[in-house]
Protein backbone atom coordinates (compact mmCIF):
# COMPACT_ATOMS: atom_id res chain seq x y z
CA UNK A 1 0.00 0.00 0.00
CA UNK A 2 1.68 2.90 -1.33
CA UNK A 3 -0.69 5.83 0.30
CA UNK A 4 -1.44 6.64 3.66
CA UNK A 5 -4.25 9.94 4.50
CA UNK A 6 -5.36 11.58 7.31
CA UNK A 7 -7.98 14.21 7.85
CA UNK A 8 -8.45 16.26 10.82
CA UNK A 9 -11.42 18.56 11.25
CA UNK A 10 -11.24 21.28 13.75
CA UNK A 11 -12.13 24.74 15.02
CA UNK A 12 -10.87 27.98 14.75
CA UNK A 13 -9.25 28.93 18.04
CA UNK A 14 -5.88 29.98 18.88
CA UNK A 15 -5.92 27.19 21.53
CA UNK A 16 -5.99 24.19 18.11
CA UNK A 17 -3.01 25.53 16.47
CA UNK A 18 -0.39 23.56 18.10
CA UNK A 19 -3.09 20.30 18.56
CA UNK A 20 -3.12 20.03 14.96
CA UNK A 21 0.62 20.88 14.09
CA UNK A 22 0.86 18.12 16.71
CA UNK A 23 -1.38 15.77 14.74
CA UNK A 24 0.67 16.15 11.68
CA UNK A 25 4.09 15.41 12.79
CA UNK A 26 2.51 11.96 14.61
CA UNK A 27 1.43 11.26 11.19
CA UNK A 28 4.83 12.28 9.53
CA UNK A 29 6.69 10.20 11.89
CA UNK A 30 5.34 7.46 9.41
CA UNK A 31 8.45 8.55 7.12
CA UNK A 32 10.96 8.94 10.12
CA UNK A 33 11.96 12.20 9.07
CA UNK A 34 14.90 14.48 11.27
CA UNK A 35 14.40 17.16 13.23
CA UNK A 36 14.65 19.09 11.34
CA UNK A 37 12.16 18.18 8.42
CA UNK A 38 9.21 18.03 11.34
CA UNK A 39 10.01 21.69 12.43
CA UNK A 40 10.36 22.71 8.63
CA UNK A 41 6.44 20.93 8.01
CA UNK A 42 5.14 22.11 11.45
CA UNK A 43 6.47 26.17 10.76
CA UNK A 44 4.69 25.86 7.04
CA UNK A 45 1.49 24.26 8.83
CA UNK A 46 1.56 26.75 11.65
CA UNK A 47 1.32 30.03 9.00
CA UNK A 48 -1.31 27.92 7.09
CA UNK A 49 -3.27 27.48 9.90
CA UNK A 50 -2.92 31.05 11.61
CA UNK A 51 -3.94 32.11 8.01
CA UNK A 52 -6.95 30.33 8.49
CA UNK A 53 -7.99 31.79 11.93
CA UNK A 54 -6.93 35.25 11.48
CA UNK A 55 -7.53 36.03 7.83
CA UNK A 56 -10.16 33.15 6.89
CA UNK A 57 -12.31 33.71 9.36
CA UNK A 58 -11.37 37.11 10.97
CA UNK A 59 -11.28 35.69 14.26
CA UNK A 60 -14.78 34.23 13.89
CA UNK A 61 -16.43 30.82 14.70
CA UNK A 62 -15.37 28.35 11.58
CA UNK A 63 -14.29 25.23 10.87
CA UNK A 64 -10.75 24.11 9.65
CA UNK A 65 -9.67 21.06 7.75
CA UNK A 66 -6.12 19.55 7.59
CA UNK A 67 -5.80 16.79 5.26
CA UNK A 68 -2.36 14.37 5.34
CA UNK A 69 -1.21 11.97 2.73
CA UNK A 70 2.01 10.13 2.46
CA UNK A 71 3.57 8.62 -0.13
CA UNK A 72 5.17 5.76 1.67
CA UNK A 73 6.85 4.91 -1.32
CA UNK A 74 8.38 8.01 -2.34
CA UNK A 75 8.46 9.58 1.73
CA UNK A 76 6.52 12.73 0.39
CA UNK A 77 4.29 14.19 2.62
CA UNK A 78 1.35 17.04 1.62
CA UNK A 79 -0.96 18.51 3.56
CA UNK A 80 -3.72 20.40 2.82
CA UNK A 81 -5.31 23.30 4.98
CA UNK A 82 -8.68 24.48 4.15
CA UNK A 83 -10.74 27.07 5.33
CA UNK A 84 -14.09 28.09 4.38
CA UNK A 85 -13.99 31.91 4.87
CA UNK A 86 -14.02 35.17 3.16
CA UNK A 87 -11.39 34.33 0.88
CA UNK A 88 -8.41 35.89 -1.82
CA UNK A 89 -9.22 38.48 -3.93
CA UNK A 90 -5.64 38.14 -5.39
CA UNK A 91 -3.95 35.66 -4.55
CA UNK A 92 -0.52 36.34 -6.71
CA UNK A 93 -0.87 39.67 -4.53
CA UNK A 94 -1.21 37.95 -1.27
CA UNK A 95 1.59 35.75 -1.60
CA UNK A 96 4.16 38.50 -2.28
CA UNK A 97 6.61 38.89 0.31
CA UNK A 98 6.24 41.76 3.09
CA UNK A 99 2.39 41.71 1.45
CA UNK A 100 -0.29 41.65 4.55
CA UNK A 101 -3.65 43.47 4.80
CA UNK A 102 -3.59 43.03 8.67
CA UNK A 103 -0.37 45.47 9.40
CA UNK A 104 -1.97 46.40 12.62
CA UNK A 105 -2.05 42.87 14.24
CA UNK A 106 1.93 42.75 13.57
CA UNK A 107 1.93 40.30 11.41
CA UNK A 108 4.63 40.59 9.28
CA UNK A 109 3.26 39.59 5.34
CA UNK A 110 5.99 36.47 5.14
CA UNK A 111 3.63 33.74 5.84
CA UNK A 112 3.26 32.38 2.48
CA UNK A 113 7.09 33.24 2.08
CA UNK A 114 7.80 30.85 5.13
CA UNK A 115 5.42 28.32 3.62
CA UNK A 116 7.35 28.19 -0.02
CA UNK A 117 10.92 28.42 1.90
CA UNK A 118 10.11 25.66 3.96
CA UNK A 119 8.04 23.27 1.70
CA UNK A 120 8.85 21.75 -2.08
CA UNK A 121 5.71 22.60 -3.63
CA UNK A 122 3.07 25.54 -2.26
CA UNK A 123 -0.37 25.72 -4.27
CA UNK A 124 -2.97 28.09 -3.01
CA UNK A 125 -6.64 27.89 -4.43
CA UNK A 126 -9.11 30.62 -3.05
CA UNK A 127 -12.52 32.54 -4.29
CA UNK A 128 -13.75 35.42 -2.36
CA UNK A 129 -16.72 34.06 -0.60
CA UNK A 130 -15.48 30.00 -0.96
CA UNK A 131 -12.52 30.07 1.10
CA UNK A 132 -9.03 28.91 0.57
CA UNK A 133 -6.86 26.04 0.25
CA UNK A 134 -3.26 25.69 0.75
CA UNK A 135 -1.44 22.91 -0.58
CA UNK A 136 2.27 22.01 0.36
CA UNK A 137 4.54 19.49 -0.15
CA UNK A 138 7.73 18.30 0.96
CA UNK A 139 10.03 15.47 0.20
CA UNK A 140 11.67 13.52 3.27
CA UNK A 141 14.95 12.21 3.77
CA UNK A 142 16.37 14.33 0.76
CA UNK A 143 19.10 15.92 2.30
CA UNK A 144 22.29 14.32 2.59
CA UNK A 145 22.73 13.48 6.04
CA UNK A 146 25.76 14.92 8.36
CA UNK B 1 21.86 -6.08 12.83
CA UNK B 2 19.16 -3.89 14.66
CA UNK B 3 22.06 -2.66 16.94
CA UNK B 4 23.94 -1.91 13.73
CA UNK B 5 21.11 -0.06 12.01
CA UNK B 6 20.08 1.39 15.28
CA UNK B 7 23.61 2.76 15.72
CA UNK B 8 23.75 3.93 12.13
CA UNK B 9 20.58 5.88 12.07
CA UNK B 10 21.40 7.44 15.52
CA UNK B 11 24.53 8.75 14.13
CA UNK B 12 23.12 10.05 10.97
CA UNK B 13 21.07 13.42 11.32
CA UNK B 14 19.06 13.50 14.71
CA UNK B 15 15.68 11.54 14.28
CA UNK B 16 12.64 12.52 15.66
CA UNK B 17 12.33 9.47 17.52
CA UNK B 18 15.50 10.48 19.48
CA UNK B 19 14.02 14.26 20.21
CA UNK B 20 11.23 12.76 20.98
CA UNK B 21 12.90 10.46 23.76
CA UNK B 22 15.31 13.76 25.52
CA UNK B 23 11.76 15.64 25.68
CA UNK B 24 10.17 12.59 27.53
CA UNK B 25 12.90 12.15 29.49
CA UNK B 26 12.78 15.82 30.78
CA UNK B 27 9.32 15.60 31.29
CA UNK B 28 9.21 12.81 33.53
CA UNK B 29 12.59 14.10 35.29
CA UNK B 30 10.46 17.29 36.06
CA UNK B 31 6.85 14.99 37.15
CA UNK B 32 9.15 13.17 39.32
CA UNK B 33 10.82 16.62 41.23
CA UNK B 34 7.41 17.83 41.47
CA UNK B 35 6.10 14.79 42.98
CA UNK B 36 8.39 14.66 45.27
CA UNK B 37 8.23 18.33 45.97
CA UNK B 38 4.27 19.01 46.17
CA UNK B 39 3.57 14.80 47.15
CA UNK B 40 0.82 15.62 44.26
CA UNK B 41 0.66 14.93 40.66
CA UNK B 42 1.90 17.71 38.03
CA UNK B 43 -0.57 18.99 35.72
CA UNK B 44 0.34 18.87 31.89
CA UNK B 45 0.63 22.58 32.03
CA UNK B 46 3.11 22.50 35.85
CA UNK B 47 5.33 19.87 33.40
CA UNK B 48 5.26 22.33 29.90
CA UNK B 49 6.35 25.21 32.36
CA UNK B 50 9.31 23.78 34.36
CA UNK B 51 11.20 22.57 30.98
CA UNK B 52 9.88 24.83 28.59
CA UNK B 53 8.00 22.32 26.36
CA UNK B 54 4.52 22.85 24.80
CA UNK B 55 1.90 20.61 26.82
CA UNK B 56 0.96 19.09 23.54
CA UNK B 57 4.54 18.01 22.34
CA UNK B 58 5.10 16.23 25.69
CA UNK B 59 1.98 14.49 25.46
CA UNK B 60 3.35 13.28 21.87
CA UNK B 61 6.66 12.41 23.19
CA UNK B 62 5.78 10.77 26.39
CA UNK B 63 3.45 8.24 24.11
CA UNK B 64 6.54 7.53 21.37
CA UNK B 65 8.52 6.46 24.55
CA UNK B 66 5.76 4.14 25.71
CA UNK B 67 5.56 2.45 22.32
CA UNK B 68 9.52 2.38 20.97
CA UNK B 69 7.85 -0.15 18.82
CA UNK B 70 6.22 2.10 16.29
CA UNK B 71 9.03 4.22 16.14
CA UNK B 72 11.68 1.59 14.58
CA UNK B 73 8.98 -0.65 12.71
CA UNK B 74 9.73 -0.46 8.69
CA UNK B 75 7.41 1.62 7.11
CA UNK B 76 6.83 -0.29 4.25
CA UNK B 77 3.95 -2.95 5.88
CA UNK C 1 -17.02 29.11 24.47
CA UNK C 2 -17.53 26.34 26.58
CA UNK C 3 -16.89 23.49 24.09
CA UNK C 4 -14.48 22.12 21.76
CA UNK C 5 -14.29 19.73 19.66
CA UNK C 6 -12.29 17.77 16.34
CA UNK C 7 -12.80 15.07 13.96
CA UNK C 8 -9.99 12.63 12.89
CA UNK C 9 -10.45 10.42 9.79
CA UNK C 10 -7.92 7.87 9.40
CA UNK C 11 -7.17 4.74 7.23
CA UNK C 12 -7.81 1.03 9.18
CA UNK C 13 -3.70 0.63 9.24
CA UNK C 14 -1.95 -0.79 12.26
CA UNK C 15 0.61 1.78 11.87
CA UNK C 16 -2.34 4.56 12.29
CA UNK C 17 -3.08 3.68 15.94
CA UNK C 18 -0.46 5.34 17.77
CA UNK C 19 -0.80 8.26 15.83
CA UNK C 20 -4.56 8.59 16.01
CA UNK C 21 -3.79 7.88 19.61
CA UNK C 22 -1.31 11.02 19.92
CA UNK C 23 -4.11 13.00 18.12
CA UNK C 24 -6.68 12.98 20.84
CA UNK C 25 -4.14 12.97 23.36
CA UNK C 26 -3.00 16.22 22.13
CA UNK C 27 -6.46 17.77 22.17
CA UNK C 28 -7.20 16.42 25.43
CA UNK C 29 -4.17 18.57 26.74
CA UNK C 30 -6.10 21.35 26.39
CA UNK C 31 -8.26 19.91 29.77
CA UNK C 32 -4.92 20.41 31.57
CA UNK C 33 -4.71 16.30 32.61
CA UNK C 34 -1.75 14.30 34.44
CA UNK C 35 0.29 12.55 32.99
CA UNK C 36 -1.76 9.15 34.34
CA UNK C 37 -5.05 10.86 33.07
CA UNK C 38 -3.48 11.05 29.71
CA UNK C 39 -2.35 7.33 29.94
CA UNK C 40 -5.56 6.17 30.92
CA UNK C 41 -7.50 7.47 28.03
CA UNK C 42 -4.78 6.94 25.32
CA UNK C 43 -5.25 3.66 26.59
CA UNK C 44 -9.31 3.48 26.43
CA UNK C 45 -8.70 4.73 23.04
CA UNK C 46 -5.96 2.33 21.80
CA UNK C 47 -8.71 -0.72 22.57
CA UNK C 48 -11.40 0.99 20.60
CA UNK C 49 -9.37 1.89 17.57
CA UNK C 50 -7.68 -1.97 17.43
CA UNK C 51 -11.00 -3.32 17.70
CA UNK C 52 -12.36 -1.46 14.36
CA UNK C 53 -9.09 -2.78 12.66
CA UNK C 54 -9.12 -6.49 13.68
CA UNK C 55 -12.59 -6.90 14.22
CA UNK C 56 -14.76 -4.20 12.08
CA UNK C 57 -12.94 -4.16 9.19
CA UNK C 58 -11.20 -8.04 9.90
CA UNK C 59 -7.96 -6.62 8.73
CA UNK C 60 -9.28 -4.76 5.42
CA UNK C 61 -9.80 -1.65 4.08
CA UNK C 62 -11.91 0.75 6.07
CA UNK C 63 -12.04 4.60 7.44
CA UNK C 64 -12.72 4.92 11.58
CA UNK C 65 -13.39 8.12 12.39
CA UNK C 66 -12.75 9.23 15.91
CA UNK C 67 -15.10 12.24 17.56
CA UNK C 68 -13.24 14.36 20.66
CA UNK C 69 -15.03 16.76 22.40
CA UNK C 70 -13.73 18.55 25.33
CA UNK C 71 -16.34 20.18 27.84
CA UNK C 72 -14.05 22.93 28.89
CA UNK C 73 -16.15 24.36 31.76
CA UNK C 74 -17.10 20.71 33.47
CA UNK C 75 -13.61 19.56 31.86
CA UNK C 76 -15.00 16.13 30.74
CA UNK C 77 -13.51 13.95 27.82
CA UNK C 78 -15.50 12.62 25.14
CA UNK C 79 -14.77 10.32 22.21
CA UNK C 80 -16.42 8.40 19.69
CA UNK C 81 -14.26 6.08 17.62
CA UNK C 82 -16.54 4.47 14.83
CA UNK C 83 -16.17 2.29 12.15
CA UNK C 84 -18.46 0.60 9.18
CA UNK C 85 -17.53 -2.68 9.20
CA UNK C 86 -18.95 -5.41 10.35
CA UNK C 87 -20.76 -4.89 13.28
CA UNK C 88 -21.56 -6.83 16.77
CA UNK C 89 -24.32 -9.31 16.77
CA UNK C 90 -25.12 -9.33 20.62
CA UNK C 91 -23.53 -6.53 21.91
CA UNK C 92 -24.09 -7.35 25.44
CA UNK C 93 -22.25 -10.80 25.32
CA UNK C 94 -19.09 -9.43 23.28
CA UNK C 95 -18.87 -6.65 26.53
CA UNK C 96 -18.59 -9.21 28.94
CA UNK C 97 -15.07 -9.96 30.40
CA UNK C 98 -12.81 -12.46 28.69
CA UNK C 99 -15.15 -12.44 25.60
CA UNK C 100 -13.78 -12.62 22.59
CA UNK C 101 -14.22 -13.92 18.83
CA UNK C 102 -10.65 -14.04 18.04
CA UNK C 103 -8.99 -16.40 20.73
CA UNK C 104 -6.55 -17.45 17.89
CA UNK C 105 -5.51 -13.70 17.49
CA UNK C 106 -4.41 -14.00 21.13
CA UNK C 107 -6.52 -11.39 22.30
CA UNK C 108 -7.79 -11.17 25.49
CA UNK C 109 -11.15 -10.40 25.53
CA UNK C 110 -10.78 -7.92 27.87
CA UNK C 111 -10.75 -4.56 25.60
CA UNK C 112 -14.38 -3.12 26.76
CA UNK C 113 -13.39 -4.36 29.98
CA UNK C 114 -10.40 -2.10 29.73
CA UNK C 115 -12.64 0.71 27.98
CA UNK C 116 -15.09 0.51 31.44
CA UNK C 117 -12.21 0.73 33.66
CA UNK C 118 -10.27 3.70 32.54
CA UNK C 119 -13.11 5.65 31.56
CA UNK C 120 -16.47 6.73 33.08
CA UNK C 121 -19.04 5.89 31.26
CA UNK C 122 -18.75 3.98 28.28
CA UNK C 123 -21.58 3.12 25.29
CA UNK C 124 -21.58 0.61 22.18
CA UNK C 125 -23.93 1.26 20.00
CA UNK C 126 -23.99 -1.54 16.90
CA UNK C 127 -25.52 -3.30 14.22
CA UNK C 128 -24.83 -6.51 11.99
CA UNK C 129 -23.72 -4.76 8.78
CA UNK C 130 -23.63 -1.07 9.71
CA UNK C 131 -20.69 -0.74 12.15
CA UNK C 132 -20.07 -0.01 15.44
CA UNK C 133 -19.49 3.42 17.26
CA UNK C 134 -18.11 3.31 20.67
CA UNK C 135 -18.85 6.52 22.74
CA UNK C 136 -16.41 7.30 26.32
CA UNK C 137 -16.02 10.12 28.69
CA UNK C 138 -13.63 10.68 31.30
CA UNK C 139 -13.55 13.51 33.88
CA UNK C 140 -10.54 15.47 33.93
CA UNK C 141 -8.97 16.51 37.59
CA UNK C 142 -11.45 14.93 40.05
CA UNK C 143 -8.52 12.48 41.36
CA UNK C 144 -5.71 15.59 42.20
CA UNK C 145 -3.98 13.53 44.67
CA UNK C 146 -2.29 10.52 44.64
N1 LIG D 1 -6.78 31.72 4.64
C1 LIG D 1 -6.83 33.01 4.20
N2 LIG D 1 -8.03 33.62 4.02
C2 LIG D 1 -8.09 34.90 3.60
N3 LIG D 1 -7.00 35.66 3.32
C3 LIG D 1 -5.79 35.11 3.48
C4 LIG D 1 -5.63 33.77 3.93
N4 LIG D 1 -4.31 33.49 4.00
C5 LIG D 1 -3.68 34.62 3.62
N5 LIG D 1 -4.55 35.59 3.30
C6 LIG D 1 -4.19 36.95 2.80
O1 LIG D 1 -2.86 36.94 2.35
C7 LIG D 1 -2.09 37.91 3.05
C8 LIG D 1 -0.66 37.45 3.22
O2 LIG D 1 -0.59 36.33 4.07
P1 LIG D 1 0.77 36.02 4.83
O3 LIG D 1 1.87 35.93 3.82
O4 LIG D 1 0.58 34.84 5.70
O5 LIG D 1 1.02 37.33 5.70
P2 LIG D 1 0.26 37.79 7.02
O6 LIG D 1 -0.54 36.64 7.56
O7 LIG D 1 1.37 38.18 7.91
O8 LIG D 1 -0.62 38.93 6.61
C9 LIG D 1 -2.83 38.16 4.34
O9 LIG D 1 -2.57 39.42 4.90
C10 LIG D 1 -4.29 38.01 3.90
O10 LIG D 1 -4.77 39.18 3.30
N1 LIG E 1 -15.46 -2.59 16.28
C1 LIG E 1 -15.90 -3.86 16.35
N2 LIG E 1 -16.47 -4.45 15.27
C2 LIG E 1 -16.90 -5.74 15.34
N3 LIG E 1 -16.81 -6.50 16.44
C3 LIG E 1 -16.25 -5.97 17.54
C4 LIG E 1 -15.77 -4.63 17.55
N4 LIG E 1 -15.28 -4.38 18.79
C5 LIG E 1 -15.44 -5.50 19.49
N5 LIG E 1 -16.02 -6.47 18.77
C6 LIG E 1 -16.38 -7.84 19.24
O1 LIG E 1 -16.36 -7.84 20.65
C7 LIG E 1 -15.46 -8.84 21.13
C8 LIG E 1 -14.84 -8.39 22.44
O2 LIG E 1 -13.98 -7.26 22.24
P1 LIG E 1 -12.83 -6.98 23.28
O3 LIG E 1 -13.42 -6.91 24.65
O4 LIG E 1 -12.05 -5.81 22.83
O5 LIG E 1 -11.93 -8.28 23.21
P2 LIG E 1 -10.95 -8.77 22.05
O6 LIG E 1 -10.68 -7.61 21.13
O7 LIG E 1 -9.73 -9.19 22.80
O8 LIG E 1 -11.64 -9.89 21.34
C9 LIG E 1 -14.50 -9.06 20.00
O9 LIG E 1 -13.90 -10.33 20.06
C10 LIG E 1 -15.40 -8.87 18.78
O10 LIG E 1 -16.13 -10.05 18.51
MG1 LIG F 1 0.15 34.74 7.83
MG1 LIG G 1 -10.21 -5.73 21.72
Amino acid sequence: MRWNTMTLEFESRPCNESFARVSAAAFLAQLNPTVEEVADVKTAISEAVTNAMIHGYRQEKGKIQMKCVLDLEEKVFQVTVKDTGVGIENVEKAMEPMFTTCPELERSGMGFSFMEAFMDELEVRSHPGWGTEVVMKRKIGVHPEM
Amino acid sequence: IGEIRRYLRDNNAIRVSRSLRDTAYRAICARELYLKQNQKEPSIEEIAAEIGIGKEDIVYALDAIQSPMSLYEPVYT
